[in-house]
Formats: C-alpha cells, structure tokens, sequence
C-alpha cells in the first residue's frame, strides 16, 4: 500500500515536466512527423503527399551524400573525441595540482558556445590574418598558410581541430568521473602485483569505466550527428557542397528552399537512425556486461 | 488587400470603445525590417521619414542571411511588421505565396512611378499585381586600379570593355609579381558571383535562370566565355589562392587592399572608399560581355513592401508612396551617393560631374534582374548549382559537364 | 641482527605539517607474524602502506630480506598484501584475480592457471574459480585475496585489518585459518589491526603504536604483564587496567595500574578502598563488576557466580606487588 | 623514539622522469588549450588598422579599445542585449531547475510506473534537430502568444537544456545515501519536507550545475532568439554578435569578430571560474551511476 501511495506521490512530482515536455517537445514532434508527410511549405499552403518527401529523400543524391558525410565525420572525430578524451583523463585524474589545472584548462572551452568557437576557429584557420596558419608558418610546419577550407579534407580536418578543441573536456571529464569512481584500493593492488600503467588501464580501467566511457561516446555520437553549427559558420558546406551535414540539409531544405514538408521528412529520418544508434550502443555495452 | 473593420455590437463594443477612447491619441508607431547589409542607407531613409512624419518608424536589422527565413515565419506566424525591406530577388516567392499586400491601384495611380526604374518594376510585379517598390537601390558595376594600372604600362583612364581584356590587362598587372594580382573574386560566394560575374555572361548573350521547368538556362556563349577567361585567370595565377574559398569576406577588402587590378563590385564601393580610403585611384565602368559595347549589370539592393495583415497599413503605404517622392530620393538617397531609384531624377545636383555615380546610374538602366521563383535554391544557397557550376568550372577545369549538370538541376528546381 | 626479514630504520612520513610516523626502528625475524596494534589513526596503517611501498617515506630505510626497498615500486619488493576491502577486481573471475600478479610478469596463460588452482585448493576455493567477487560470500572474498597474496610467494605478507569487515564468529574462525597458514608456510606476517584479541592470539611479536610512535614491542604476555608505559598498560587487556592516584592507597607513586582479575572484593567495613555496586556484567565464566569508588569507577573480575549486587557497599584489595606503578609521564616504574 | 633523521636514497630515475614526463604533458595541454583564447584576447585589442593586417601579428602594436567600442556602440547598444540576454537566461535557469528538480526527484526515489518510459520521453529531444523543430515550436507559440516574448524564448531554452539538466538531476538524487532518506522517512517527514531539508541541499552541487548549464546555452542559443524575436530592442548578445561581425555578400569585419567573440565567451568563463567547484562535483555526481 505504501509503494502504491508512493508511485503516485512520484508521478505527481514527475508531472510538471512531463506536462512540460509533452506540450513543448512531444507535441512539436508529433507535428513536425505530420509536416513530413505533407507539401507544406515555409511560405505558407502545401498538402498531404503521403510518403512521397520519403521517396524523394531516398532518391536524392544529395540526401545520401550529407547523411554519408555526417557518418563520415562522426566515425573520425568520435574516435578522436574518446581517445583524446580518456587520455587526457588519465593524466588528470589523480589530484595533484598541476593536474587539477590542467583539468580545469581543458574543459574551459566546454563553457564556450559552439558559435562562438567556430568564430574563432574561423578566425584563426584563415590563411590571411588567421593567427594559426601564421603559429604554423613561423614554427616551420609548413612553408605558407594553408587555404584550409579549399579541400574538403583539410577543411573537415580544421572542423575537426575546432571541435575537438571545443569539446573534448566534456568527454575527459565523463571518464574522469568514471575512473575516480575506481576504488583507489584496486590501483594499489595492482601495483602491488606489479601491473604496469598500460596493463593497468588495459584491464582495470578501461573495463571498469566502461559505463562513462560509453554514455560519453553516446552523447558525443548524437552531437556528432546533430552537426551544424561547426560547419554552417566554417565551411559553408563548402567545398563544392562537400561538406554538407545532414542537418545542414534539412535548415536548408526548410529556412533557405521554405519546403517545411522535405525538411521534416529528412528530420524523422535522422532522428530514426540516431534512435537506433544510440539504442545499439547502449545494448552492446549491456551486451559486453 | 484591404483589411476590413470588425464588426463588433452589443455591449462588448461599448466597453471596447471605452478603452480605446481611454487611451491618448497619438501617432502610429510602424515597425519596418531591414537586411542587415542594407541597414545604413535604410536607416538614413527611416531617419529622413521620421523627422518629417507624425508616424513613426522603428527599425530592426536582421542579419541578411536570416532575413527571409524570418519574414516566412512571423508570416506563418501571425506577426509580421509594418514594412519590410529586402533583397529584392525573394519578390516572385513572396508575391506567390501572398505574403504581401497588394500596392497595384495605390501606384499606377502614383506619377512618380512612372519613372520608377524598369526593373525595380518587373521584379516586383506578378500576374499584373504590383507588391512593391525599389528602395535602397544597388547595382554591380567592374572596378579597375589605377595605380596599377599605370605600373603595368596600361592606360590608367581606360577600364577594360570585353571579357577578353580584362585577362588580358590581369595577366599584365599580374606580371608586376609579389603579391600584386590581376583579379579578384570571391569563389565560394554565390551571391557574389550572380551579382558581379553572371550580368559579363548576359552582356555577353546568355541567359540566366529559367523561371519553369521549360524556360532556357545558361543558354548562350556567354556563360562559357566567362568561365573560361576565369578559368584562364585562376590556372595562370592571376587570382589569389584564397578567393577559391571566399565566402564573401574578402569580396569588398581583396580590392580595397590595393593589390588587385580589377574586381567585380557594387555602387555601394563609393561611399565606401570616400569613408575609408578617400586617396584611392581607381575607375569604374560598366560589366562587360564579349564585343566592346556589350555590357550588363545586376540590379540588386533591397524593395520595399507591406507585409499582408500588418496592423498599420494605411501609414505604411503612405512610406511606401513617399519613397518615390522627390524628398525621399534626392535628400534620402542622391545626397548620401546612393543612387536614386527614379531614372528622371538620376542626374540631379548630388550627382553632378561624378563620373562614378553617373556609371552606376547608367549600369541600373541597363541592368537586369532575374525574374524566377526558388532564387535562394537556385542561386544563394550554399550548395546552389550556380555556385556549383561556378566552382566547378573554373577550379575543377570541366566548363561543359558544369554548366550541364547545374542547368538540368535548376530546371529541376523550377519546375517545382 | 642479519637474519632479519624486514628492517625499518628512522622511519618517518608527514602529510604536510602533520606528521603521521615520527620515526619508528623496526626488526622483524624471517617466520614472525608480527602485530602493529593501536588505536585508529594511531599510524599504524602509513607504516604498512610505508613498508608496502604505497606512500614515500619522507625519511628512512626500508630493507627486505637484507635489500634496500626504500624508493622501490611495491612489486619489486617482494612483499604481498591483503587489504581491508579485500581489492578485488570486480570484472575479473577468482582464478583471474588470483593470477593477476602473474599475468603482469607475463606468465603463459596455462601456467597461470595451473598456479592459480594450485592454491585455490590450498585455500579450498577450487569450486569457486569461475565466479565473480561480488557472486562470493565474505569469507570466501576474504580467501581469495589471501590467495591473491600466496600466489606470489612473498618474502613479506602484509594484512590490513583483514578480519574487520566479516561478522564474529566468521572473524573467530579465519583467525585460525590465518595462524594455521602462517605455521604452514613459516612465512613473516606484518598484520595491522586496532583489536588487540587478534593481536595477542596470533602474532608473537606485537608492535603498540600511539600517535605515529612505537610505545612497546614485544610479545603478547609481555605486553601484557610488562607494558612499559601507561599507554600500553591501558590498551591491552580487557576489561581494561584500572588506574588509581597513587596517594588513595598510600602507594608513593605518582598513579597505579591494577588489573581487574587482582582485585577482590572485601567487606566494605575496615577496607582502604571502598565504594558501592554499580553495575555487575555476568559473562558465565566470568563475572565484571563495576564498583563506584571516591577516586573513580573501577572494575573488578570475579568467577562466574562471583555474588554481588547493584547498590551493594563493598571494600577493595589487591596485592601491591601486583600493581604496576607509573611516573608523571607515564613512564613505568619497576617495583 | 628515534629523533635521527636519515635521508631518502635518491629517487631512481625512471620514476624521476615520469614525474617531469607528466608535468611537460601537463604544460602542453595547458598551452595548446589555452592558446586560442589568448590569441583572440590579445587580437581582439589591435587597433583597428592592424585588425585585418597581412601577416598578423601575435602581439598589438598598441592598445586598443576601438573593436570594443563597435561591438559596444553597435544599434541599441551594447548593455541592452545583455540585459535582454542575461533576462532570458535569468529565465532559462529558473524554469531548468523548477522542472528537472522535481523530476530528477521522481526518477530517483520513486517507484513510478514506467520510469523508464517517461526518462527517454524526456531525453528524447536531445535526439532532434534542433533547426527542425524550431518550426513546429514556432506555430505553436505564435498561437499562444510566446513570440516576440522574452518569456517565449526561455521555455524554448528550457526545451534545449532539459534533457540534460533531468539527467544530471536524477543521478545527483540517486547518489545521495539512502539511510539518509529512510532516517528522514522515520522521523515522520513529508515528501516536501525531506527533499527540502535532505536532498535538495546534498545535490546542491547537480542544480549548480544545471544552472550554469542553463546559463551557458541560453547565453549562447542564436537561430531561435533571431526568429522568436521581432524587435532590436528584444534581441540578445549572439543576434547582435551575427550583426556586428557581417557585412555586405558575407564580409567579415575582423576586428569586431575578435571583439566580439572575447565579449560572448567572457561571461561564460567567468561564471566557470567562479563556480568551477560545484560544476564538477556537479558533474561528476550525474556522471558516476
């Protein structure tokens, strides 16, 4: 009887967001599924179509080139993202000054908005006034600045150094947390049975801060996917629309072609395919338990 | 359109009434939007109307690449403002999709609209409905330096007159070395380019955009022309690496450095350089095509025009016919080197012995503007096939598959 | 002394300003299974974690089996240690926790295993090799970080309060099994614990530490019977020493230590020393009966149907000669 | 007691450099982290002749305030958007908390039906594009009167934000001890009464965390705030930033970007300096589970 009195006591603290998050989220969604199956456009009108902006979007070269440029982009700079990340939180996990510094150093750019540092980036890859071609130039790592964003390799690798600059404290403090939350009495067994570091973080670490090392690359992952920003204000998509995300695609197809119904049509469809990958992810690392 | 009164009876009006008496009379307060890059001489406009007018404008600039995405949501959203001044290539979309208020009787009535420059008119024109006029006017004319000119051993009074010789006087000045280029323009700019490239193509025959799926596109010689005296340009280093991958930050400032011969630029560059580099040497003269005698301009700058369902349109259209009046376009516009809008008065006393304004006037009477639905799709968006095409062309080397490929997908696009 | 296995000398550890081991000599003989008792946070776990290698001493030598071990890794010092938590590694089965050891000095993996059943059998583990830790109990936990600790054949087997976290009568009989390992392998035993019934039943040397210093090292009955301060005196035994002024019993010293199985009780009338009942805990073979006096409560232990009553007036005696007698430092008296 | 003091044999030399090995990674870190934001500091400072100079240069040739005074000067003026912006993240806070709170409470403590459900309900916006639903949200609120409204534009923030916030919430509660709570149970306090007096100042260090979180992302969110928003006079520090730093055909002004990106991180990272304690204890409470 208690356990009864008490779920509703819950549900009724649980209410308002719940309320909240139906009436703002939910029900936007729900819309913006409807929008999908219709012609409307931002200019107003437009009518039921069924699922025709669906055959649209898989006959269209463009839909698969932005959706394999995204996984493209997700599969380099996750890896980056993780590795540079879990590095970074071995070096700074015990509490020693210096450490406790540079933790606090590299997560200060996670405060920064994502415009913001792009701005910079942008900034600072130009091949003109930017500060780092010219850091490069002087310190005789290359001969003259690099026009990064002729290429779509190099440009995606400069939206890669931004990012990377940009967020990787998020994940260093992720599997930081995870590894603190070692017993530090394992460590000392560890060396007591003489486990060197590599051995160390290869079975002790790595599986026990397996659970942040997965719910970091998750979120990395569906902010991976989700990528805009980064590339709206550093590429342009650019070059040669070579570096057009899928969202990217789908502001465009909504804000700049006004077809409201293409642009949530290819928003269900990535929001499906981030569903599934974050559900896999999650079920492999329960897998692996 | 006119928006009908209310209906309102009964008790309800009397206390409607009560409250609206309540308040103190007092003038209208209009709210307009302006692009953000047309926002200086829009504001000089607004000031010039506020200062004379009971009703009074308030301004908001919006960043220009947002304008449009912006003015499509408060219109679906119910809360659009007073007036609104945008580029003007978005008319055909706007005007289609019935998001502005139907000026037609307001201006045929109108004499000083008789005047009004023609294309201002085609753009704003739909099923012979008129929905707006020219505002704050632009119109893209070819710069040439002077001082390098005279380095190159080129006559520094005489700016190039065909395609041909603009490689030709580049490749020269080009030959002065270091950092000295022939050319500028901004590769990764489609807006850029439709202003400043494509009219060399009209001049030279072609034409554009198609406005369905039947029209023509890129037809002519002119488009491959151009490409490829570009193409020339760019394989022979006459261009600067980085305009591959100018976006348009540089579309203005490479010129305005003094290390490029000729570019490709906007009659807004007087009041510019008379600002900023009053002591620079250079000339202006119409967009050439491929015979001497061949020239072109776009026509660009923002319209002004009514949102459908604005609270204040009665004021507004009042703004509307006082931006053609002479005030307007002598005090507002002549006097601060902005062109006017109204051909009659474009050699007025603001003008006079200004041999850079008079080119820009002549470049707005010959100018042309595209007439065509999906602009944003076809031509300014990040991944348009013009830009495609232009890029493609020019830096990837393969002129014909380019223009092909971007002139089935625009009429792809237009026969949406 | 040559033969011994570990020597601490002049060793010293500060944590910042406080000083947490003020220089403590130590000699522990090959096959002793020596106990460092005292009171929580009396240091005597730094000098474990010390002699393990964990912490830097911040002065001193450290030697093993005759090396110098002070600036070694903990695994170059051939020593094994049981910890209070047990440290297993959760992730990893029995066997493989028992052969970790062995898989870091990159032993084959059938070795390894060989050696890991070897001694779960030792240890009566060998059904249990495939489990996980948290799927044992924490007797059977208790077992496989001793056999964690075995596998490595150590000159020096270190034990963190090992016993502290298993219930009573679990706790009773692995010290048994422990004494019974330490006769089997005749290997030394450093073994850190506050409870001094483990120290006296398995350790033959007991090292009292108080406040980072060493009060007394000796064996159980000595410490019991000599301590050499009024530290030691008070923290061994139980019930504990009762501690009296020296003037209330006409003794000329400064106080006095008797124990509570050397005082009996008297008729109150005529007595030196008397007070009333307070409180009597009969524990069947024994009986402890707390008498409130004018110089403090004191405790007296009896037979177990030794007749006394709450509220009850009775007098006080013991032996002087069985008195311990102490100075105002606390020092130990002899006579 | 032994009062000689016998000093360490010296410390070998693999372990020597393995402390000096870590301290010039530490450094490294430091440096390249930091580098950025230095750069864009001190060019923010040039006076405006040497803003778009090439070659740039790393230092000033002379201090200068006049990037500062565009950015500051520009339209409305500088300390309207702020105070607009800092409203609306004042906003954005308190509708954060008030919802993930309570909810992060229920998720915790109570056995509410469908627990499970309810939590990826609410995380499930972190799964959309954000551009996408903008549309949907915007109808909708234009019905109800959220336009032009700087209340509007904070439910929007909160949409953004609370999925996070829940999250961390949620795990800050769990980790609070139990016997706490059943001590609370036992003395006979309500609900209220025990998140009040027991939970609520325990995860102190979580709602820190989702207040800055909630700061951060309002601060920084541009494409809703420039749609939802119809006047100057409403806009908020990232519309202003957009205006300031674009010309005509996408020129960028540089000297006003470099302004005006130190002018949009600065609060930012003050506000993470400041509170950097409760941030990643915050952090690392929601992020250990």
């Amino acid at each position: 009887m208690s356990t009864r009195r008490n779920a509703l006591v819950g549900l009724a603290w649980l209410a308002p967001t719940l309320a909240f998050v139906s009436f703002f989220v939910l029900w936007p969604m729900v819309h913006l599924v409807w929008l999908s199956f219709t012609s409307t456009s931002l200019l107003g009108g437009g009518e039921w179509v069924g699922l025709e902006n669906y055959r649209t979007a898989f006959g269209d070269p463009k839909f698969w080139a932005a959706f394999k440029f995204t996984l493209l982009y997700t599969a380099v700079i996750t890896p980056i993202l993780m590795g540079l990340g879990f590095a970074l939180a071995l070096l700074v996990s015990p509490n020693t000054p210096l450490r406790r510094l540079t933790r606090s150093v590299v997560f200060l750019p996670v405060v920064i908005g994502l415009a913001s540092s792009s701005l910079l980036w942008f900034w600072l890859f130009d091949q003109q006034v930017g500060l780092f071609n010219q850091l490069l130039v002087d310190l005789g790592a290359i001969d003259e600045p690099v026009v990064w964003f002729r290429k779509a390799e190099t440009g995606l690798a400069a939206v890669i150094i931004s990012v990377t600059w940009k967020v990787v404290g998020f994940g260093m403090i992720l599997i930081m947390a995870g590894i603190q939350s070692i017993s530090a009495d394992l460590f000392e067994a560890a060396r007591i049975d003489g486990a060197s570091p590599a051995l160390q973080v290869r079975r002790i670490v790595l599986p026990l801060a397996a659970r942040s090392l997965v719910m970091a690359t998750v979120i990395s992952v569906i902010g991976s996917m989700l990528a805009f920003d980064q590339f709206y204000l550093m590429t342009g998509g650019g070059p040669r629309g070579k570096t057009f995300t899928s969202v990217y695609m789908i502001y465009q197809a909504g804000f700049v072609r006004f077809d409201l119904g293409y642009s949530a049509a290819l928003s269900v469809i990535l929001m499906v395919v981030i569903m599934s990958m974050t559900v896999i992810q999650l079920r492999l690392q329960r897998g692996r338990r | 359109m006119t928006r009908r009164r209310p209906r309102i009876s009964g008790p309800l009006a009397a206390c409607i009434l009560a409250a609206l008496t309540a308040l103190p009379v007092h003038a209208e307060e209009l709210t307009m939007w302006v692009r953000e890059s047309a926002a200086d001489p829009g504001k000089l406009m607004v000031e010039l109307w506020n200062s004379g007018h009971e009703n009074k404008i308030t301004l908001t600039a919006i960043p220009d690449n947002q304008m449009v995405t912006k003015l499509a949501t408060s219109a679906q959203g119910g809360d659009s403002p007073d007036l609104v001044s945008f580029d003007l290539i978005y008319m055909p979309d706007f005007m289609k999709a019935g998001l502005l208020t139907d000026l037609t009787e307001q201006l045929n009535a109108d004499t000083n609209y008789a005047t009004h420059v023609q294309a201002y008119k085609d753009i704003a024109t739909y099923e012979d409905k008129i929905y707006g006029v020219g505002f704050t006017p632009d119109v893209s004319v070819l710069a040439w330096n002077k001082d390098l000119y005279k380095a190159a051993g080129l006559d520094p009074e005489k700016g190039p007159t065909t395609v041909a010789e603009i490689v030709d006087h580049a490749r020269k000045i080009r030959a002065l070395g270091g950092d000295t280029y022939g050319f500028w323009f901004s590769g990764a700019c489609p807006g850029c380019n439709i202003f400043v490239t494509s009219p060399m193509m009209v001049a030279a025959g072609s034409k554009m955009l198609p406005r369905n799926g039947e029209d023509e596109a890129l037809t002519g010689d002119g488009v491959k022309l151009v490409l490829e005296a570009y193409k020339t340009m760019w394989d022979e280093g006459m261009i600067p690496e980085n305009a591959e991958v100018d976006t348009g930050a540089n579309f203005v400032s490479a010129f305005a450095s003094g290390k490029i011969g000729i570019a490709g630029t906007g009659g807004f560059l007087i009041s510019l350089m008379k600002r900023e580099h009053p002591d620079f040497n250079y000339g202006l003269t119409l967009l050439p095509g491929a015979e001497p005698g061949q020239v072109s301009a776009f026509v660009g700058g923002d319209v002004v025009a009514i949102p459908a369902g604005g609270k204040n349109e009665a004021a507004a259209r009042e703004f509307v016919a006082w931006v053609l009046s002479d005030e307007a376009q002598l005090q507002g516009l002549a006097k601060n080197s902005i062109l006017t809008t109204r051909t009659d008065l474009a050699d007025n006393e603001f003008t006079k012995g200004n041999d850079k304004v008079l080119t820009t006037a002549k470049a707005l009477s010959v100018g042309y503007v595209p007439w065509v639905f999906h602009f944003a799709d076809m031509v300014n968006s990040d991944s348009s096939p013009w830009i495609i095409m232009v890029q493609t062309a020019i830096f990837d080397g393969d002129i014909d598959g380019a223009i092909e490929a971007a002139r089935a997908e625009m009429l792809a696009i237009a026969s949406k | 002394m040559a033969d011994a296995q570990l020597r601490l000398t002049s060793l010293r550890k500060s944590f910042g300003a406080f000083e947490a081991i003020k220089g403590v000599d130590l000699e522990v003989r090959k096959g002793e299974f020596c106990a460092l008792l005292g009171p929580s946070g009396c240091g005597k776990s730094t000098l474990l974690r010390l002699i393990a290698g964990l912490e830097e001493p911040s002065s001193g030598r450290i030697e093993i089996a005759g090396r110098d071990v002070t600036m070694q890794e903990p695994s170059n010092r051939q020593i094994a240690m049981v910890f209070q938590s047990y440290a297993l590694y959760p992730h990893m089965s029995v066997a493989e926790n028992i052969a970790f050891s062995l898989e870091a000095a990159g032993v084959a993996k059938a070795t390894r295993l060989a050696r890991a059943t070897e001694v779960a059998k030792l240890l009566q583990l060998d059904p249990l090799l495939a489990r996980r830790p948290a799927e044992l109990s924490g007797g059977q936990r208790q077992r496989v970080a001793i056999g964690r600790a075995l596998v490595r054949n150590p000159q020096v087997f270190l034990f963190d309060e090992p016993l502290s976290n298993l219930d009573a009568l679990l706790r009773v009989q692995m010290r048994i099994e422990l004494s019974n390992l330490h006769r089997d392998l005749g290997a030394t035993m450093i073994y850190v614990t506050h409870d001094q019934v483990e120290a006296m039943t398995m350790a033959n040397k007991i090292v009292v530490m108080n406040a980072g210093e060493v009060q007394q090292i000796g064996g159980p009955m000595d410490l019991y019977e000599n301590p050499s301060n009024r530290f030691v005196a008070g923290f061994i035994g139980n019930p504990a020493i009762n501690f009296l002024p020296g003037a209330a019993v006409g003794v000329t010293a400064y106080e006095i230590g008797v124990r509570p199985e050397h005082i009996q009780m008297v008729p109150a009338d005529g007595a030196r020393l008397s007070g009333t009942v307070s409180l009597v805990e009969r524990l069947g073979n024994q009986t402890l009966v707390h008498v409130a006096t004018p110089v403090g409560m004191l405790c007296v232990q009896g037979a177990g149907r030794l007749a006394a009553s709450v509220g009850e007036s009775v007098g006080l005696a013991f032996d002087a000669d069985q008195a311990l007698v102490f100075d105002e430092s606390g020092r130990r008296r002899s006579g | 007691m032994n009062m000689a003091t016998l000093a360490l044999p010296p410390k070998p030399l693999a372990r020597q450099a393995r402390g000096w090995l870590v301290a010039a990674i530490c450094i490294a870190v430091i440096t390249l982290m930091l580098m950025p934001l230095v750069m864009s500091f001190l060019a923010s400072f040039r006076p405006l002749a040497e803003t778009s100079a090439v070659p740039p240069t790393y230092l000033p040739s002379a201090l200068s305030t006049e990037n500062y005074q565009k950015v500051a000067n520009y339209q409305q003026g500088i300390w309207t958007y702020v105070r607009n912006s800092a409203l609306v993240a004042g906003m954005t806070i308190v509708l954060c908390l008030v919802l993930s709170v309570p909810a992060g409470f229920a998720l915790a403590r109570f056995p509410v039906p469908g627990k499970e459900v309810w939590f990826v309900l609410i995380l499930a916006s972190m799964m959309v594009p954000y551009q996408a639903l903008l549309v949907p949200i915007y109808l909708m609120f234009a019905k109800l009167g959220l336009t032009a409204n700087h209340f509007g534009l904070a439910i929007l923030h909160t949409i953004l934000q609370l999925p996070f916030s829940v999250y961390l919430m949620r795990n800050s509660f769990e980790a609070v001890p139990k016997e706490l709570e059943e001590a609370a149970r036992v003395d006979g306090a309500s609900t209220a009464f025990q998140l009040r007096r027991v939970f609520i100042p325990l995860a102190l260090p979580g709602m820190v965390t989702v207040a800055l979180f909630a700061f951060i992302t309002s601060w920084n969110e541009f494409i809703g705030a420039l749609i939802l928003m119809n006047t100057e006079s409403a806009f908020t520090v990232p519309i202003m930033l957009t205006g300031v730093v674009s010309g005509d055909f996408g020129s960028v002004d540089w000297g006003a970007l470099q302004a005006s990106v130190v002018v949009s991180m600065l609060p930012c990272l003050l506000v993470y300096l400041a509170l950097q304690k409760y941030y990643v204890s915050g952090l690392l409470a929601g992020a250990v589970k």
